[in-house]
């Protein structure tokens, strides 16, 4: 079993989709000549050819837009988005379109599009590369959103996108592209084009990043990985046993591992790195005040980025809920 | 200025042209008989409306040359994008026109959209030139594929204004995607007059940026749309790429039901722009080329009022949609748990009565006791 | 005092801001000549003319770009959106620079432009007529966004946010804009151009619509109305005494107000006609949870559009929370 | 397609042009001096960037004259609107070299935003093409207020694909803004071919669409790059509008120092390029017509040397930020509670020591230790 980042891991999932079904097709700035800017689709067009791995105009609401076309004619695209920040022109393609075209044409034709967006801040970059915008498509209906945190899930939940008939907004965190390796089994979990269950099952999963009893963090994409290292803090600096869970699935949320997490541990806080008000966080943390207030010791606790634009790179890492923030965090909650 | 092509006289100064050659009188016929049911069709809308069995409604009364003549000079397999303005042309696809008047009426799911695939007509697009990437993207894929589909899609002069057309003429160019960009250049986009839309005195002359041919017709003459339409479509389809139209006519109307053209335009104007509208200009012409009787034009006239009044009958006939429609469709992999608790929460709650699918009454201007919007 | 229903509280406020100073400037698609689609506009060319009163291309992205910059030489563009959903091609401008220009001068430029966005259902309009996207908004740090309820508070709250030095979305529930009609006293609140402070305290504020002690409710827009009658319904039918807290500022919230009336109630619920996931009820229960927990007798209810996308108005009053379904949910919390 | 305009010979089969008669010596001098500014901080920001001590950084190399060029064609009382690839442009206004040094090693505030009124810069515009429309609207309003000042603005040959880009040449041309849109086709966005971008061959055509007129220019040259700016400021403020100029050059270096440009293209051809470059070129043409001696230039060298050691210098001296600097300035009317509450929760906890403002080690490509972007 070959040992993969999660750029490999993405890279690998596009190469068995398009080696399996010729309908699917990558698209977006610099994806193929390059293999875009962060080589999850290297050697793609050398394999594919031109008219399946695409190197578009400057032009978000067109590839969206072409995507959405293409789907509608029976294509799977793939879209790269360059960075999170430049997913905006496209918005309107997304939310008014992609969302709802299952629905405007009464269940017959859903924009079967994966739109993956790199996101998220920790590598140092300049302006309008670091933000974390999910929210914003958590709350629009008509999408499926779902963000990976190890490379073996990356590869099958994009595998799982492409399957999926839905629309699905594909958040990559993009700090922790390289960061780690797992194995990942070559054979691909599922076969295109008719795994559409198992794919939504896929879809709408969380997991448990770390086990534990005492208190629960919630999060996903690159925090979960600090998640994981506050829990780790707080076992040696307090004998706490935190469990981490991955929500992986932004949309729709896992709820009943999310309220099971919270009652099983009477304690929890939710960790993500876009601004407080109005972010999943709130949404996590309504869900289980709502559904099992009378099993938590303590309020749910946020722990998340700031209402305040990215900061430039020097101070990202005062911006990103960092190790100490989370366990303060989980410590505010411990002590209630 | 070049004057835009034209092929049907007033039968008075200006001279009739030949129809084109590839055209039969079987299919001159036809194309007469498209322009008597969407004329049909929105006229019977637009009385609906006053009564208040559908809501504000697009009228498009006078620019049917700009829907029957693209239509009619495309394959079956080709793909239509309309906007709202053309929301009927399905009909001439085989779209039921209860369909689209169940639309209007305000109903969704199985009773107010339409199977696109089956029909290859997309869904009317409400927000202005964001359907034309869409355009463009259908029938690029169909050129991957080498199916020899192209894809029509209408546009309105205001349209050219959004971000969207340029991407979307731009990928067009560059790909050399079969796509034909067909702009209604009804002179107005609700209040605002071409003028001070654009600084060109022609909306043709943007296709120079893309280095895309274009074409520019009179837009009251169905056989002149009908003939940039086929040229366009013959050169997609010999991979020749996009070709944009302009077909210049005028909004003879108002934008919807809910507008009052008085506010901002002198009516007198409108009323000149009357006497062009293609119906009746082109029903003189087939007659002087004794290609229509009148026996033949009041069968097809009576054909269309069956047609429509049958629509009415059976859109008013429908179920009144149940709080399911909120929930189904949204996502083709089934519900996610929120829409089922959402549906669970709508059922235990007791039901209104059915909401009168109001427009604005008989007559009605904006005021006090209408806040209904005038955008369609 | 002239009684005015909500469009004429909104073209006083325009109409007295233009008089008194000539950097206000108002701009959208078909304002000048017919008023603006709701007449909300009316009047305003014949007395300005056509460099202050502007007819644009139908162009959203280029009209927000536009005004900021025209805010960053000196002027106060007012902003008309149509509808609601034709705000997202403008959506990169809006978050991408009208929110982040003070920050991006450090303080010295901020966009003040006010984005003025007719909202919501009801009024049986076609597709896209009805959207409710506030919470976008109230998730991208950088913008002020405020919502009226009734036609003083309108006059007001617009006046407002012109004096405002940031950029405020100002989001107008236009099934409730001709409902009702207040007395709305003459003189402006606030003087154009030095009244920043007090514009802010008035942006940031929330109101009590009716009073009440045993549960509070929480809404801003044309729910608050249906509030209102929830709650004497309740009253007539269970003898229960409902407060309705009216958001007002939508960002930032009143947070003062929000947990001392939820711990003054001790139950509570949130309502409002966007979709619930990642909504602003999300944020207003979380908030509560949050801060005063011990004080509920139940978790916090929420009775909110759905997650999906806004019906064809044939069934939008099965979407809009109605006045039952407001009432059951707050049946629900009461009888915890 | 016409050649570009040009104005310097390259000294052996190109011939020498006459200066524009309104430039003095001291002004051929002074552009001289911009010149040799821009191209000083542009390597040095790069060799900062190689040891760690800036992040990713948009290098300019060879693209100084479409720069220095339209910069000096303006008053000094016209506004700018750059993009992250005239970075820098601001020091040519009296921003501090040290500011933008500063933006680079990712300082916000104070430290790396500069004062936009005071010097009549608009902040570093990283978003493709979104820039133009406030452009537009300043210039509008400057336009509306009689104060005959006008904007220029720059853009790439990759940014005329963006919606934005149409919208902003819509809007300058229906309201005859005083604009001057200057496109650096350098034939690249990162590794798109400008061929790839549009269908035209030229750029300077898009501005067809918008009855706007357009200039083409040789944009290795700075005497041509002036000259059109200044045609264009002098129509904008006749108050005849808006121009686009499209200034021809290439991209000589990578699109940004985490670029790795072999991927995409052949290497040699950017060789050939080199030869080109504005700097020298210029130089030798002011030796040429005599307006330039070694004493002078290598003065203006030295000058420029010590201004941006300077700057570095007082780059390297700034406070790191504390963490007030993430909740400053985000309003203007101070801060609302989440944002106060953000700061005392991010003050309670033990800060950890200052973050290298790393980029990409010396010669580091992306790779496995380095998850970099290439984007600017
Ligand atoms: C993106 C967007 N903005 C605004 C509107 C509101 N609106 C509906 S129709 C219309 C005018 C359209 O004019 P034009 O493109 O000329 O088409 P016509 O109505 O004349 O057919 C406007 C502004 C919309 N539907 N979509
Ligand atoms: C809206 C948006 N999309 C994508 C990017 C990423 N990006 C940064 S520079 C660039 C290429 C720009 O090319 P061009 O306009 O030719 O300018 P140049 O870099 O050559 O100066 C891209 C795609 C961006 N900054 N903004
Ligand atoms: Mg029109
Ligand atoms: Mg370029």
């Amino acid at each position: 079993m070959p040992r993969l980042n999660m750029v490999e891991g993405l890279n690998l999932a596009l190469d068995q989709a398009m080696a399996q079904d010729d309908r699917v097709l990558v698209m977006g700035e610099d994806v193929a000549r390059t293999g875009g800017v962060f080589r999850v689709t290297a050697g793609l067009l050398d394999k594919y050819g031109e008219e399946r791995v695409i190197d578009t105009p400057l032009s978000e609401a067109g590839i969206v837009g072409a995507a959405i076309g293409m789907a509608l004619y029976g294509l799977l695209p793939v879209v790269e988005i360059q960075f999170d920040t430049f997913v905006y022109p496209a918005f309107e393609q997304i939310v008014v379109h992609a969302a709802r075209y299952a629905w405007r044409t009464r269940g017959e034709v859903p924009a079967s599009i994966v739109i993956r967006i790199p996101f998220g801040g920790g590598v140092r970059a300049p302006e309008l590369h670091s933000d974390s915008p999910e929210a914003l498509f958590v709350h629009v209906p008509g999408l499926k959103v779902v963000c990976p945190t190890t490379p073996a899930l990356a590869r099958d939940l994009l595998l799982a996108a492409i399957s999926h008939p839905d629309p699905v907004i594909f958040m990559e965190p993009k700090r922790i592209y390289r960061t780690g390796r797992d194995e990942v089994p070559e054979k691909a979990p599922l076969l295109l084009p008719e795994a559409d269950g198992e794919a939504t099952q896929l879809l709408s999963r969380a997991r448990v990043a770390r086990p534990g009893e005492d208190l629960v963090m919630f999060s996903y994409g690159s925090t979960v990985v600090s998640c994981c290292e506050a829990a780790q803090k707080l076992q040696d600096e307090r004998g706490v046993s935190a469990r981490v869970v991955d929500l992986v699935s932004l949309y729709p949320l896992d709820v009943e591992s999310i309220t099971g997490a919270a009652s099983e541990c009477g304690r929890a806080i939710v960790v993500h790195e876009a601004p407080r008000t109005a972010g999943l966080g709130a949404e996590v943390s309504s869900l289980i005040h709502e559904r099992v207030m009378l099993d938590l010791e303590a309020p749910v606790g946020r722990v998340t980025g700031f209402d305040v634009p990215f900061p430039q790179f020097a101070n990202e890492d005062d911006y990103i809920p960092s190790i100490d923030r989370i366990a303060a965090g989980a410590v505010k909650v411990l002590d209630f | 200025m070049e004057e835009p092509l034209r092929i049907i006289g007033d039968g008075v100064g200006q001279p009739d042209w030949a129809p084109p050659v590839e055209l039969t009188e079987k299919d001159l016929v036809a194309m007469y008989r498209s322009l008597v049911i969407l004329r049909t069709f929105d006229e019977r809308a637009v009385s609906l409306q006053r009564q208040g069995r559908l809501g504000t409604y697009a009228l498009y009364w006078g620019e049917e040359a700009t829907h029957a003549g693209p239509l009619h000079a495309c394959n079956d397999s080709d793909w239509l994008f309309p906007t709202y303005r053309q929301n009927s042309i399905g009909v001439l696809r085989g779209v039921k026109a209860a369909t689209i008047l169940a639309w209007w009426r305000g109903y969704g799911g199985a009773h107010g959209f339409y199977q696109v695939r089956e029909h290859r007509v997309a869904p009317i697009c409400v927000p202005i030139a964001t359907h034309l990437p869409h355009a463009v993207g259908l029938s690029w894929a169909a050129k991957k594929r080498g199916d020899g589909i192209c894809a029509l899609t209408w546009l309105g002069d205001g349209a050219t204004s959004e971000g969207d057309f340029h991407e979307a003429m731009n990928f067009a160019s560059v790909y050399k995607t079969p796509t034909v960009l067909f702009c209604v250049n009804n002179q107005w986009a609700i209040s605002t007059h071409v003028s001070r839309q654009t600084a060109t005195p022609t909306l043709v002359e943007k296709c120079v940026a893309y280095a895309m041919p274009g074409l520019r017709v009179d837009g009251f003459d169905v056989l002149a749309c009908w003939k940039a339409t086929k040229e366009a479509l013959d050169r997609a389809r010999a991979g020749d790429g996009p070709t944009f139209i302009e077909a210049v006519c005028y909004r003879i109307g108002a934008h919807g039901t809910a507008d009052d053209p008085r506010l901002y335009r002198d009516e007198a104007e409108s009323e000149r722009y009357r006497a062009l509208e293609p119906l009746g200009r082109y029903r003189a012409y087939l007659q002087r080329l004794g290609a229509l009787d009148d026996d033949q034009a009041s069968d097809i006239h009576d054909e269309a009022k069956a047609l429509i009044a049958a629509a009415v009958a059976e859109m008013e006939a429908l179920d009144f949609p149940g709080v399911e429609i909120l929930f189904d469709y949204v996502y083709a992999s089934g519900r996610p748990d929120p829409l089922t608790e959402g549906l669970d929460e709508l059922r235990s709650i007791e039901r209104r009565p059915e909401v009168k699918p109001l427009g604005p009454q008989p007559g009605a201007s904006p005021g006090d006791a209408d806040p209904l919007p005038e955008g369609a």
